[in-house]
C-alpha cells in the first residue's frame, strides 16, 4: 500500500485516545509529548490520507464506515490537529495535571472520531463520547467546576439523546445511516407540507445539535461551563464541542433551512449583547463563542436561500474561529494563570507586563472582529454576502436581508466587546503587581495559532484554504463554485463594511463604557432555566416519591393492623362486644379482659357445644327451606 | 425448521448445582471445601450449557422429559409434561445465568468472608438452589414446568432475603414471599389454568396434528397460540378472558421483574447479602420475571393475538410508565443499594417494553437488553457490594473521594453506569438503540395490527428515561472522583435547595468528629448488629407486632434503616492502589464481568447473544430485525 | 285440599310425623340451650329417640292412593297383605338405640372425668375455671 | 374366588382383633403394640392383596353380609334390570374405596410405628386404634346407607375415646364436645337416610340411585314415567345427609370440634384422626353424592341444586376463613387443625363441582374426581406428616406455641426441613402431591366456569402461605431469648448437628413416619398422571351416573 493509505490506515481518533490513556500513567513531559505526536498525527491524516471510505466495518449488525475522509472532514480534521497540537503544548507549559491532559486527549480522540466518521451511527457513537470526556474534563478541576459540570452532562445528555433519537428515526423511516442527504434535509423549512411523522426527526436532530451549537436558549451550559474549569481545559473545551456541533449541522441539513438562518442571526445578537455585560474574561468569550457559531449556523440555514456560499463560509469560519478563539483562550488563560483574577475590571495596564500575551491577544481579537487583512474577515464577509445575494430576494420575501442584519449588528458587537475586553485588561489603568509574561510553551502555541490566523487571511492563501472549503462544501445540494467564484473578500465593498464597523465600535465605545460598568452583571435565560429543571425534577421526584410512599405506608398500615388483630383476637373482639346494645352483649365482656391475648382468655371466643349445634340448627332450617 | 433432539443435557443443567447443594451441605465444616463445589458446580453447570449452543445456534432443540427415565411417563398431570427443553430463548437466559454465576460464586466467597457472615452453608446452598431453578426456568417446556421453577425460585431465594434474621431482613422477607407468591401461585397459576381451560375450548379441526376427538387444551410454549387463536376467531369465549388471562400471566411474572404497581418487594430486598442483591437483581430472579413475561408475549399468546388483543400497547403503557416512576424514585435514595433497586425496576421494564413492541428490531432490542442488563447491574452491585465490604459505607452521601480509596472498583462502577444511561460502547447502547428502532417502527408497521403512533411516546420514553439515568448515577460517579470529603454537594441532590449545600465529614479538619459518623466501620458493624439481636431477644415471646412497627419506619424513606454509617475514616480516605484496594475474590468479577459488559457494548455480534436474540426475534416476529 | 284439612289430615293420620318433629325440636333445644352437660346429653338423647321413633313410623307400610313405600324381601304382591309392617325399620332402630347407648355411655364416662377435673359441669363455670388455670 | 372374602375380612380382623389387647392385657402388660402390630401389618396385607385386584386385575370386588344379591352381578353394565334388591349388607371395594382402603391400612401402620415410643401407653388405647381402623374400614366399603351411620358411630365412638386418652382434663371437654356436636351431625345424617328410605323402600346406594332414577319397573308403576329426583323429600334428604357428613368433615361453621379435639388429644392420635377421620367422613359424601345421588339429581332438581349452591358456599367460606383462623393461632396443632378446615373446604368445593350442574357435559367433572380423591390422599399424608413432626417437637424440643419454634431449626434440621416440605406442599407448590391436588380441583372449577369458586382455590394458596410462611420463619429466621443471636460462624454450624443435652432424640418410629410423609408427599407429586390413570373408571361412573364403579 501507498504511504497515503498507511497514513490511513492507523484510524487518528484511536491513536489520540492511546495517547490519552498512556498520557494518564506517563511522567507529564512524556505525556504530553505523546499527546502533541498524536495530534500532529490527525493533522498529517488530516492533510495527506485519500478522500474515501478506509474502515468500513459491522457493527451491532449495521454496515457502518468507521473512518471516512472527505474535504469536510479533511478541512475541520486539519483545524482540530493543528489546534489540538498547540493546545498540548500550552496545557503543558501552563503545568497542567497530566490526568486532564489525558482527559483532555480523550477529547480530542472522540472529536477526532466524530470528524472522520463516515456514518451517524458511527457520528452519534463519539458524539456521545465527546459529551462523557468532556465532562470528565471539566470535573477534573474539582470545585465549582463539579456541579457545573453535572448541569453540562445533563445538557449534552439532553441534546445527544435528541441526536440518536433523530438518527433513529430518520434510520427506521427507511433513511438508513448514510450521511449524504442529511436528515430528511428540507422537511425542516416551514410550510414545507410534510407531516410531522416526516419533519419530526429535522426538528429533533436541530435541536439537539442546537445544545452543541449553543442555540440560544440551549446555550446555558456554555458560559456556565468554560470559565470555571483549568485555563488549558478551556483552551480544549472552546474549540471542540461547538464548531463539530457546526459540522455536525451542516452534514443534517446539507440544503439549509432559513429558521436555522434566523437562529443563526439570533444567536449572533443575543451571544454579542450578553458578551458586552461579562465581567469575567472567559464568560465574555463563551458568549463570543455563541456568537461566532451563531454566524456559521446562518451560513448553513442560507443555503436554502439558494447561495451555496454560505456553507462554503461556515465552514471556513469553522476553520478559522478553531484557532483564533482558542488564540483568545489561551491569551486570556494566561492573564488568569499568572494574575489568578478573572474579572476583567479588576485587571488593567498589562500590556506592560505581558507584551506578547497582550500582542497575541491583539491577533485574536483582529481576527475574530473581521478586520482585513485577518482570517475571521474572509469567512465572516462570506457569509454576509450569502445573507447579501440578491439572487435571492424573490423566493425568500426579503428574509434574508433582515438575517443580514442581524450578523451585521452582531460584528459591532463583537467589535465593542473586545474592544472592552482589551481595553480593560491590557490598556487601561496600570496593575501593579509583579507578573511575568507568558511562560515559552504558550507564547509558542499562541504564537503560532496567531501566525496561522494571519497568514490565513493575506490575500493568495486564502484561496487555498478556500479551495479546501470548496471541496468541503460538495454535501450540498448547489455548486458552490458559482458563488465562491466571483467572491471577493478585498472588494471595496468589504473593505468599507470593515472600515464602517471599526469606525461605528471605536466611536460608540467610549459613550456605552461606563453605561456597561454601570448595567454590570446580568442575568441570562439561565437564571429561570436552571432552576426550572432543577425545580420541576424536584417536584416531579416529590410527587411521586410521597404517592408512592402513602400508598406504601397505608398498605403497611393495613398488614400492621391485620396483624395486631390476629395477635390480639380477644381484645378487638371485647371492643367490639362492648359496643353492642345491652341485649346482645356476651356475658363475659364485663368479665376480666385479658389485653395481651394471652392463653386463657382466648377460651372465650371459642364456639361452645350450644352454639355450635344452634349453628348446625340454622343452617338446617336453611337448607330445608330451600328443599320445599 | 428446529428439529428436537433428546437429550439428558437440560436436566444436568438444571441438577449439577443441586448436587452441589448435598456437597455444600456435606462440607459445611471446611469453608474452603464448600466453596469450591460452588464454583465447581458454576464451571461444570456452564460447560453444560455451553455444549448445547453451537446446536441451539443451529435451530436445534434438545429435549428432556421425565419418560426417559425408565418407567416413568411424559405426564407430569393430566395432558401435561414435565418436560425440559433448550430452545433458543431458553439459551438466552441459561447461558447468561450460568456464565454469570461462575463470578458471582467467587465474589460470595469473598464477600461471606469480608463480612464473616453467619449461615454462610445455607447461603451457599440456596445460591446454587436458585440457580438451578432458574435455569429450570429457562429450559421449561411448558407454562406448567415453568411455574414449578418460578414457585421453587421464589422459595429458595427465600432465605437469601431474610438472610440477616433481623427484624428488617424477616419483613424483607415476608413482603418477598407475599408478592412473589401472589405473582406465582395466585396469578401465574390461575393464568395457566384459564389457558388449559382455553385451548381445551378449540375445535380439534382448527388445530393441526390434533386428531378429531383429542383434547386440544395445552398449556406448551409455541402450541398453545393456534389453539387459543382458533378459540378466538370462533368467539368460543368472552375477549374480556382472554384480555384477564394475557394479564394474570403478564403481571403474574411482571412481579418479579418489579413491574411497577408490584415493585415494592425489591427496594426492601436490599437488606440482603450484596451477592444475593446482585442475583436477584442481575442474575436470577428479576430475570426470570421478564423471561417469562417474554415467553407469555412470544410463546404463549403469540404476537399476532397478542397485537389482536391490543395487549402488546397496554402492556408496553405499563412497562414504560413503570420505568419513568422508578427513576424519578430512584433520584431520591441515598442508600446505593436501594437507588440500583430502583435503577432495576425501571431497567427490566425496558425488557418487557421492548418485547411487548411486537416489532422485530424492539424485541430483539427487549431480549438482548437481558444480558446487557445483567452485566451492568451485576458490576454495580458488585462495587456496592465491595465499597461495604471495604468500607461500610452505603449511603452516597458518605462517598464523596471514595475513587482513592477504591479506584478499580469505582471506575468500573462508572463504567456500568455509563453503560445504564445508555452511553455507546457499553452493552446498555445497544440494547437501546435496537429498543428505539422497534418503537419508532411501531409508529409505522400494519404488521402487527393497526400502525400506531404509541411507539412515539414509548421511544420519548425511553430517551427521558435514559436522560434521567445520567441525573441519578452522575453524582455517584463525580462524587467518588471529583470530590472531597470536606467539600461536597450534599445528596441526594433533590433533597437540598437549588444550587445545592456543601457538605463535609470534616474528616479532614477535625478528625475528632469521625467517631460520631461512625468511624471506625468494623466495631461500629458489630454493634449495630447486637442491638438488633437485642432488640430481637426482647421481643421475640411478644409476638412479631414489633416487626411491624420496623417495617412502619422501614417504609418511610431511604436513609434512616440502615445500620453502617460508614463515610471516611478520619484523615479522609487513604489513597490505595487498584491491587490493594480488596481481595482478589472481589475484584476479579468486577474486572471479568465489566469488561463483559463493555465487550458487549463494542463487539455485540461477537457474543452469541445477538445472533440468539435476532434469531428469536425474526421467528417470532417473522420480520427482518435489520432495518 | 284446604289449609285446614291438610292440617286436620296431619293431626290425625300423620300425628307420628307431629310428633317426631316436635321431639326433635325439643332435643335440639336441650342441646343448645341447657349449660349443663349432662342435660345436653339427655337432649341428644331425646333428639336421637325421636329419629328412632321416625323409622318405625316409616316401617308402616300402607297403600295411599298407590303412594306407598315398598317393603324389601317380600314382593310385589305381598302388598295384598295391607296394612303391612316392614321389619327393616326396626332392625335399623334396634342397632341405632344400642349405638345411643353406647355414645350415651362415653358421653356420661367424660362427664364424670370432667366434674372429677373441674368439680362442675356447667357449661359456664366450666368456661370460667378454664380461663383461669 | 378368594377375594370376595377380603372387605369381610379387612373389617373383621381389626375389629376382632380389638378385644385381643384387653383380653391378653389381663396377663401380660404391655402387650398391646405388637398386637395392633400384628393385626395391622395382617391388614395391610390385605388391603394391598384387595388393591391389587382392583386396580390391576380391574375387578370389583364385592362381599355381602348375611344374605345374598339376587345376582345383580349378572345385570349389565348400566342394565336396568334389578331382579329385588339386596338382602343383607353389601361391602364394595372399588376403585373409590379401594385406594381410601389402602389409605387407611398403611396410615394405621405408620401411625402405630408413631405411637411405639411416643403414643399413649396401655392396652386399652391399642383396643381403640384398631376399633377405630375397623370403622374407618367399614366406612369406607359399605355399600349400605344405614350400616355407614353405624360405622360413623363406630369410628366416633373409638375417637372420643381416644381423644379422651390424652392426660390432661382438656382432653376429656373436647371429646365431650366432639361427642356432643358428631352425635348431633350423624342423627341428621340418620333422618336423611330415613327420607331416602321413605321414598325409595330401600337402603342400599346402589338400588337407591337406581330408584331414584326411575330404572326400576315398579316406580313407573307408583310414579308413571320419569324419575323421582323431583320429589322434595329426596333434596331434604340430601340436604341432611350433607349436613351431617359435613360436620363430621368439619366444614365452617360445622367445625368448632376439629381444633379442640385434635389441639388436646394425645400426638400419635391427633395424627391418626387429622389423616383419617374427616377423610372417612369427605369420602363418604363423595360416595354418596356421585354414585348415588348422581349429577342428573342435580341437573334436574331445583331444589337440590340450591342446596348444593349452599354447600358450596359453605365449603368456599371454611377455605377462607379455616385459613385465616389458622394464621391467627399461636399453637401449632391449632394452626394445623384449621389447616383440615381449609383443606375439606378445598375438597368439598370439589365434590360439589363434579356433580354441579355447571360442569355438566365439561371435563370439569372429570377433573373433579382426580382432585378429591388425590387431594384427600395428599391431605391425609401431609397432614399427618405435619402433626407428627408437631409432636416430635414437642416431645424433643417442648415446644407447643409457634414462639416456641423460634430458631429450632438449628438444632432439629430434619424435623424443620420436613415442615418445610409438607408445608410447602400443603400450600400446593409443585412438584408435591399438594399441588396435584389443587391443580386438578382449580382446572375442574375454571372449566365448569365457576369463577368465584376459581378465585377462593387460588387465593387459598395465599391465605395458606400466611401460616406456613409464619412457622417457617420462626424456624429458620428467628431464635430463643437463651440462644446466642447467631451472628458468629461457629455457634451457628455446630448448633446443626449437637441439640442442647435436654433434647431427646428421635426416636426411630417417629423419624420414619416424618421421612416416608415427606417422601411420599413428593414422590406422589411426579405420579400426577399415574393417580389419574388408576380413576378412570371411576369417572366414567360419575359422568354416566352409573352407581356401580367399574362394573
Amino acid at each position: 500500500m501507498t504511504e497515503l493509505e498507511a497514513l490511513a490506515v492507523a484510524p487518528p481518533a484511536f491513536v489520540v485516545l492511546v495517547a490519552a490513556i498512556a498520557a494518564a500513567f506517563l511522567p507529564r513531559l512524556y505525556g504530553h509529548a505523546l499527546g502533541a505526536l498524536a495530534t500532529l498525527w490527525v493533522l498529517a491524516v488530516a492533510l495527506f490520507a485519500p478522500a474515501g471510505e478506509h474502515w468500513a466495518v459491522e457493527f451491532m449488525g449495521f454496515d457502518v464506515v468507521f473512518f471516512q475522509v472527505d474535504g469536510l472532514s479533511q478541512l475541520i480534521g486539519l483545524a482540530a490537529g493543528l489546534l489540538a497540537t498547540a493546545a498540548v503544548v500550552y496545557a503543558y507549559s501552563s503545568d497542567a495535571p497530566r490526568v486532564m491532559t489525558a482527559f483532555a486527549l480523550a477529547y480530542v480522540g472522540c472529536t477526532t472520531g466524530l470528524i472522520f466518521s463516515g456514518d451517524w451511527l458511527t457520528l452519534i457513537v463519539w458524539w456521545e463520547l465527546m459529551a462523557v470526556t468532556s465532562t470528565l474534563l471539566v470535573w477534573h478541576h474539582g470545585g465549582e467546576a463539579v456541579r457545573a459540570g453535572y448541569r453540562y452532562a445533563i445538557a449534552h445528555g439532553i441534546g445527544g439523546s435528541l441526536l440518536l433519537f433523530a438518527v433513529i428515526w430518520h434510520l427506521a423511516a427507511g433513511g438508513g445511516l448514510g450521511l449524504e442527504g442529511g436528515i430528511d434535509a428540507g422537511s425542516l423549512t416551514p410550510l414545507s407540507g410534510v407531516g410531522i411523522e416526516a419533519t419530526a426527526p429535522a426538528i429533533l436532530a436541530a435541536v439537539g445539535i442546537g445544545v452543541n451549537c449553543g442555540f440560544v436558549g440551549l446555550h446555558t451550559w456554555l458560559p456556565d461551563t468554560y470559565p470555571r474549569p483549568h485555563v488549558a481545559a478551556s483552551v480544549f473545551l472552546s474549540v471542540f464541542t461547538t464548531k463539530t456541533g457546526a459540522y455536525v449541522l451542516l452534514q443534517a441539513f446539507p440544503e439549509g433551512s432559513m429558521l436555522l438562518a434566523y437562529m443563526g442571526g439570533a444567536m449572533a445578537v443575543y451571544g454579542v449583547v450578553f458578551a458586552l455585560l461579562q465581567h469575567d474574561m472567559r464568560a465574555l468569550l463563551s458568549y463570543h463563542i455563541m456568537a461566532q457559531v451563531g454566524y456559521m449556523t446562518a451560513g448553513i440555514g442560507l443555503v436554502a436561500a439558494g447561495s451555496s456560499a454560505g456553507s462554503v463560509g461556515a465552514m471556513m469560519h469553522a476553520f478559522n474561529n478553531v484557532l483564533f478563539k482558542a488564540l483568545l483562550f489561551m491569551a486570556c488563560g494566561v492573564v488568569v494563570y499568572r494574575t489568578g483574577i478573572d474579572d476583567l475590571y479588576e485587571l488593567g495596564g498589562l500590556w506592560k507586563k505581558m507584551p506578547l500575551t497582550a500582542g497575541a491577544f491583539g491577533l485574536g481579537a483582529l481576527s475574530i472582529t473581521a478586520v482585513p487583512p485577518f482570517n475571521g474577515f474572509i469567512s465572516k464577509g462570506m457569509i454576509l454576502d450569502a445573507a447579501d445575494t440578491g439572487a435571492t430576494y424573490a423566493n425568500l420575501t426579503g428574509g434574508n436581508e433582515l438575517v443580514w442584519w442581524m450578523l451585521f449588528i452582531g460584528a459591532i458587537g463583537t467589535f465593542l466587546s473586545f474592544i472592552k475586553l482589551g481595553f480593560y485588561v491590557f490598556l487601561h489603568g496600570e496593575y501593579d503587581g509583579i507578573v511575568t509574561d507568558a511562560t515559552r510553551g504558550q507564547s509558542a502555541a499562541m504564537l503560532s495559532v496567531g501566525g496561522a490566523c494571519l497568514v490565513i487571511g493575506l490575500p493568495g492563501v486564502w484561496q487555498q484554504v478556500t479551495g479546501v472549503a470548496l471541496a468541503s462544501a460538495d454535501v450540498t445540494a448547489i455548486d458552490p463554485a458559482i458563488a465562491v467564484d466571483n467572491f471577493n473578500p478585498y472588494s471595496t465593498g468589504h473593505l468599507l463594511d470593515a472600515a464602517v464597523l471599526l469606525t461605528v465600535s471605536v466611536v460608540a465605545f467610549p459613550l456605552v463604557r461606563r453605561a456597561l460598568y454601570r448595567i454590570g452583571h446580568v442575568r441570562d435565560v439561565e437564571a429561570v432555566l436552571n432552576p426550572l429543571v432543577f425545580y420541576s425534577g424536584k417536584v416531579g421526584v416529590y410527587a411521586v416519591t410521597e404517592t408512592f410512599g402513602a400508598i406504601d405506608r397505608a398498605g403497611i398500615r393495613f398488614v400492621r393492623l391485620c396483624y395486631w388483630v390476629g395477635s390480639h383476637p380477644v381484645v378487638v373482639f371485647q371492643r367490639v362486644s362492648r359496643r353492642l346494645p345491652r341485649g346482645l352483649r356476651p356475658a363475659f365482656v364485663d368479665g376480666p379482659a385479658a389485653p395481651d391475648g394471652g392463653q386463657p382468655s382466648r377460651l372465650y371466643i371459642r364456639a361452645g357445644i350450644g352454639l355450635t349445634v344452634l349453628v348446625l340448627a340454622v343452617i338446617l332450617t336453611l337448607v330445608l327451606a330451600l328443599t320445599l | 425448521m428446529t428439529e428436537v433432539v433428546a437429550d439428558w443435557r437440560p436436566l444436568a443443567a438444571v441438577l449439577v448445582s443441586a448436587l452441589a447443594i448435598a456437597l455444600i451441605v456435606a462440607s459445611h465444616r471446611r469453608r474452603n471445601v464448600r466453596e469450591l463445589w460452588s464454583v465447581l458446580a458454576a464451571v461444570a453447570k456452564f460447560a453444560i450449557v455451553l455444549s448445547m449452543l453451537p446446536g441451539v445456534l443451529d435451530g436445534r432443540e434438545y429435549r428432556w422429559s421425565m419418560g426417559m427415565v425408565p418407567g416413568l411417563t411424559d405426564e407430569f398431570v393430566f395432558g401435561v409434561d414435565l418436560a425440559l427443553r433448550a430452545d433458543q430463548l431458553g439459551m438466552l437466559f441459561a447461558v447468561l445465568a450460568s456464565f454469570l454465576w461462575i463470578f458471582t460464586a467467587f465474589y460470595c466467597a469473598g464477600y461471606m468472608r469480608g463480612l464473616s457472615e453467619p449461615n454462610q452453608t445455607r447461603f451457599f446452598a440456596a445460591f446454587a438452589a436458585s440457580l438451578s431453578t432458574a435455569l429450570g426456568i429457562a429450559f421449561a417446556e411448558n407454562l406448567l414446568v415453568m411455574f414449578l421453577f418460578y414457585e421453587l425460585l421464589s422459595i429458595v431465594t427465600y432465605p437469601l432475603v431474610a438472610h440477616d434474621e433481623t427484624d428488617e431482613a424477616r419483613v424483607a422477607g415476608r413482603k418477598y414471599l407475599a408478592y412473589t407468591f401472589f405473582g406465582g401461585g395466585f396469578l401465574v397459576l390461575g393464568g395457566t389454568v384459564i389457558i388449559y381451560w382455553l385451548t381445551g375450548l378449540a375445535d380439534p379441526a382448527d388445530v393441526e396434528g390434533v386428531e378429531a376427538g383429542e383434547s386440544t387444551a395445552t398449556v406448551q410454549f409455541g402450541e398453545i397460540a393456534e389453539p387459543l387463536w382458533a378459540v378466538f376467531e370462533a368467539g368460543a369465549a368472552a375477549e374480556l378472558l382472554f384480555v384477564v388471562t394475557f394479564g394474570m400471566l403478564a403481571l403474574g411474572f411482571g412481579t418479579k421483574a418489579a413491574i411497577m404497581p408490584l415493585h415494592s418487594w425489591l427496594p426492601d430486598a436490599m437488606v440482603a447479602p450484596t451477592p444475593v442483591s446482585g442475583l436477584l437483581h442481575a442474575v436470577a430472579v428479576v430475570k426470570s420475571g421478564a423471561f417469562g413475561v417474554s415467553r407469555v408475549v412470544l410463546d404463549v399468546f403469540e404476537p399476532e393475538l397478542t397485537a389482536a388483543l391490543d395487549m402488546h400497547v397496554a402492556l408496553a403503557a405499563l412497562a414504560a410508565f413503570s420505568f419513568l416512576m422508578a427513576s424519578f424514585i430512584a433520584l431520591r435514595k441515598d442508600n446505593l443499594k436501594r437507588r440500583l433497586a430502583y435503577s432495576t425496576a425501571s431497567q427490566l421494564s425496558y425488557i418487557i417494553m421492548g418485547v411487548a413492541l411486537l416489532v422485530p428490531a424492539g424485541v430483539a432490542g427487549g431480549l438482548l437488553h437481558i444480558p446487557a442488563h445483567a452485566f451492568m447491574k451485576l458490576t454495580l452491585f458488585f462495587c456496592a457490594g465491595a465499597i461495604h465490604v471495604e468500607t461500610h459505607t452505603d449511603d452516597i452521601s458518605k462517598m464523596a473521594g471514595i475513587g482513592k480509596r477504591m479506584p478499580l472498583t469505582m471506575s468500573a462502577f462508572a463504567v456500568a453506569a455509563a453503560g445504564m444511561a445508555g452511553i455507546p460502547l457499553i452493552a446498555g447502547f445497544v440494547s437501546k438503540f435496537y429498543m428505539l428502532v422497534g418503537s419508532i417502527q411501531m409508529t409505522g408497521d400494519a404488521a402487527i395490527g393497526e400502525p400506531t403512533a404509541a411507539g412515539f411516546v414509548f421511544a420519548s420514553a425511553l430517551i427521558i428515561s435514559g436522560i434521567m439515568n445520567v441525573a441519578y448515577f452522575w453524582p455517584v460517579v463525580y462524587t467518588a472522583f471529583f470530590e472531597s470529603e470536606d467539600a461536597h454537594d450534599a445528596k441526594p441532590l433533590v433533597e437540598f435547595p437549588y444550587g445545592g449545600e456543601k457538605a463535609s465529614y470534616g474528616v479532614l479538619g477535625r478528625g475528632g468528629e469521625a467517631h460520631a459518623d461512625g468511624g471506625e466501620p468494623v466495631t461500629d458493624g458489630g454493634s449495630t448488629d447486637d442491638s438488633a439481636g437485642q432488640e430481637e431477644r426482647e421481643d421475640s415471646h411478644t409476638g412479631e407486632h414489633h416487626d411491624d412497627h420496623e417495617h412502619g419506619d422501614h417504609h418511610e424513606d431511604g436513609h434512616h434503616d440502615h445500620h453502617h454509617h460508614g463515610g471516611a475514616p478520619p484523615g479522609g480516605w487513604v489513597r490505595t492502589s487498584p491491587r490493594e484496594e480488596s481481595t482478589w475474590l472481589m475484584l476479579l468479577p468486577i474486572t471479568v464481568i465489566v469488561t463483559g459488559a463493555v465487550l458487549l457494548g463494542i463487539v455485540p455480534g461477537d457474543l452469541a447473544f445477538l445472533d440468539l436474540v435476532v434469531e428469536i426475534a425474526e421467528a417470532a416476529t417473522g420480520g427482518e430485525v435489520a432495518v | 285440599m284446604s289449609e285446614l284439612s291438610l292440617v286436620a289430615e296431619l293431626l290425625t293420620s300423620q300425628y307420628t310425623y307431629v310428633l317426631f318433629a316436635f321431639l326433635l325440636v325439643v332435643g335440639l333445644y336441650m342441646v343448645v340451650a341447657s349449660s349443663n352437660l349432662v342435660k345436653k346429653i339427655i337432649g341428644l338423647n331425646l333428639f336421637q329417640t325421636a329419629i328412632f321413633l321416625f323409622f318405625v313410623t316409616t316401617a308402616y307400610v300402607r297403600e295411599v292412593d298407590g303412594e306407598a313405600g315398598s317393603a324389601p324381601v317380600i314382593p310385589e304382591e305381598a302388598v295384598a297383605y295391607d296394612p303391612y309392617a316392614s321389619p327393616l325399620p326396626h332392625v335399623i332402630v334396634l342397632t341405632a338405640i344400642v349405638v345411643g347407648v353406647a355414645l350415651t355411655a362415653v358421653g356420661l364416662a367424660l362427664s364424670v372425668r370432667i366434674y372429677a377435673e373441674y368439680g362442675t359441669l356447667d357449661v359456664e363455670t366450666l368456661r370460667e375455671v378454664r380461663a383461669d388455670d | 374366588m378368594t377375594e370376595e372374602l377380603l372387605p369381610g375380612l379387612l373389617i373383621a380382623v381389626p375389629i376382632l382383633g380389638a378385644t385381643l389387647p384387653l383380653a391378653l392385657g389381663l396377663f401380660r402388660k404391655r402387650v398391646g403394640w405388637s398386637v395392633a402390630a400384628v393385626v395391622l401389618a395382617i391388614e395391610a396385607a390385605i388391603a394391598s392383596w384387595l388393591a391389587y385386584a382392583i386396580f390391576v386385575d380391574g375387578q370389583r370386588v364385592i362381599h355381602v353380609l348375611g344374605g345374598d344379591n339376587f345376582g345383580r352381578q349378572q345385570t349389565e353394565v348400566g342394565g336396568h334390570d334389578t331382579e329385588g334388591f339386596i338382602v343383607g349388607i353389601e361391602l364394595v371395594a372399588d376403585h373409590l374405596s379401594g385406594l381410601v382402603v389402602l389409605l387407611v391400612a398403611l396410615v394405621s401402620l405408620a401411625v402405630l410405628a408413631y405411637s411405639r415410643r411416643e403414643g399413649p401407653r396401655g392396652n386399652a388405647f391399642y383396643s381403640g386404634y384398631l376399633l377405630l381402623t375397623g370403622g374407618l374400614m367399614g366406612v369406607v366399603m359399605t355399600g349400605d346407607l344405614f350400616n355407614l351411620f353405624v360405622f360413623l358411630e363406630i369410628v366416633g365412638l373409638a375417637t372420643y375415646a381416644l381423644v379422651a386418652s390424652g392426660r390432661s382434663a382438656e382432653s376429656a371437654v373436647a371429646a365431650l364436645k366432639y361427642l356432643v356436636i358428631g352425635t348431633a351431625g350423624a342423627s341428621l345424617y340418620l333422618v336423611g337416610v330415613g327420607y331416602i328410605y321413605v321414598v325409595t323402600g330401600t337402603l342400599n346406594m346402589v338400588d337407591v340411585s337406581r330408584v331414584l332414577a326411575g330404572e326400576p319397573a315398579w316406580v313407573a308403576d307408583v310414579i308413571g314415567e320419569g324419575s323421582l329426583y323431583g320429589d322434595p323429600l329426596v333434596a331434604a334428604a340430601f340436604g341432611f345427609i350433607a349436613i351431617g357428613l359435613a360436620t363430621k368433615a368439619a366444614i365452617y361453621p360445622l367445625h368448632t370440634w376439629q381444633p379442640d379435639a385434635y389441639a388436646e388429644s394425645p400426638d400419635a392420635v391427633t395424627i391418626y384422626i387429622a389423616a383419617l377421620v374427616s377423610t372417612s367422613a369427605a369420602y363418604a359424601f363423595a360416595r354418596i353424592t356421585w354414585t348415588m345421588f348422581t349429577p342428573d339429581f342435580f341437573a334436574q332438581s331445583a331444589a337440590g341444586q340450591d342446596v348444593l349452591n349452599v354447600f358450596l358456599a359453605l365449603a368456599a367460606l371454611s377455605v377462607l376463613v379455616g385459613s385465616v383462623l389458622a394464621a391467627m393461632q399461636s399453637r401449632v396443632k391449632r394452626m394445623f387443625a384449621y389447616s383440615s378446615v381449609a383443606q375439606f373446604g378445598l375438597i368439598v368445593i370439589a365434590v360439589g363441582v363434579a356433580v354441579h350442574p355447571a360442569a355438566a357435559g365439561t371435563r370439569a367433572v372429570e377433573f373433579a374426581v382426580y382432585g378429591v380423591v388425590i387431594h384427600l390422599v395428599a391431605h391425609a399424608i401431609i397432614k399427618g406428616g405435619l402433626f407428627a413432626t408437631a409432636g416430635a417437637f414437642r416431645s424433643g424440643s417442648g415446644a407447643r406455641l409457634v414462639a416456641d419454634y423460634a430458631g429450632l431449626a438449628k438444632r432439629r434440621p430434619f424435623l424443620s426441613g420436613a415442615v418445610a416440605v409438607l408445608g410447602f406442599s400443603i400450600i400446593g407448590v409443585p412438584p408435591t402431591v399438594g399441588f396435584i391436588g389443587k391443580w386438578y380441583i382449580g382446572v375442574s372449577a375454571v372449566e365448569a366456569q365457576l369463577w368465584a369458586v376459581v378465585f377462593v382455590i387460588f387465593a387459598s394458596t395465599l391465605l395458606t402461605l400466611l401460616y406456613v410462611a409464619r412457622l417457617l420463619e420462626k424456624l429458620y429466621f428467628d431464635y430463643l431469648p437463651e440462644d446466642a443471636p447467631p451472628h458468629a460462624e461457629a455457634s451457628a454450624e455446630l448448633a446443626t448437628d449437637g441439640g442442647r443435652g435436654s433434647e431427646t432424640a428421635l426416636p426411630y418410629g417417629v423419624a420414619s413416619l416424618v421421612a416416608i410423609a415427606t417422601i411420599a408427599s413428593v414422590v406422589l407429586g411426579f405420579m400426577g398422571a399415574e393417580l389419574t390413570a388408576m380413576l378412570e373408571p371411576l369417572v366414567e361412573a360419575v359422568i354416566e351416573g352409573e352407581p356401580e364403579v367399574g362394573a
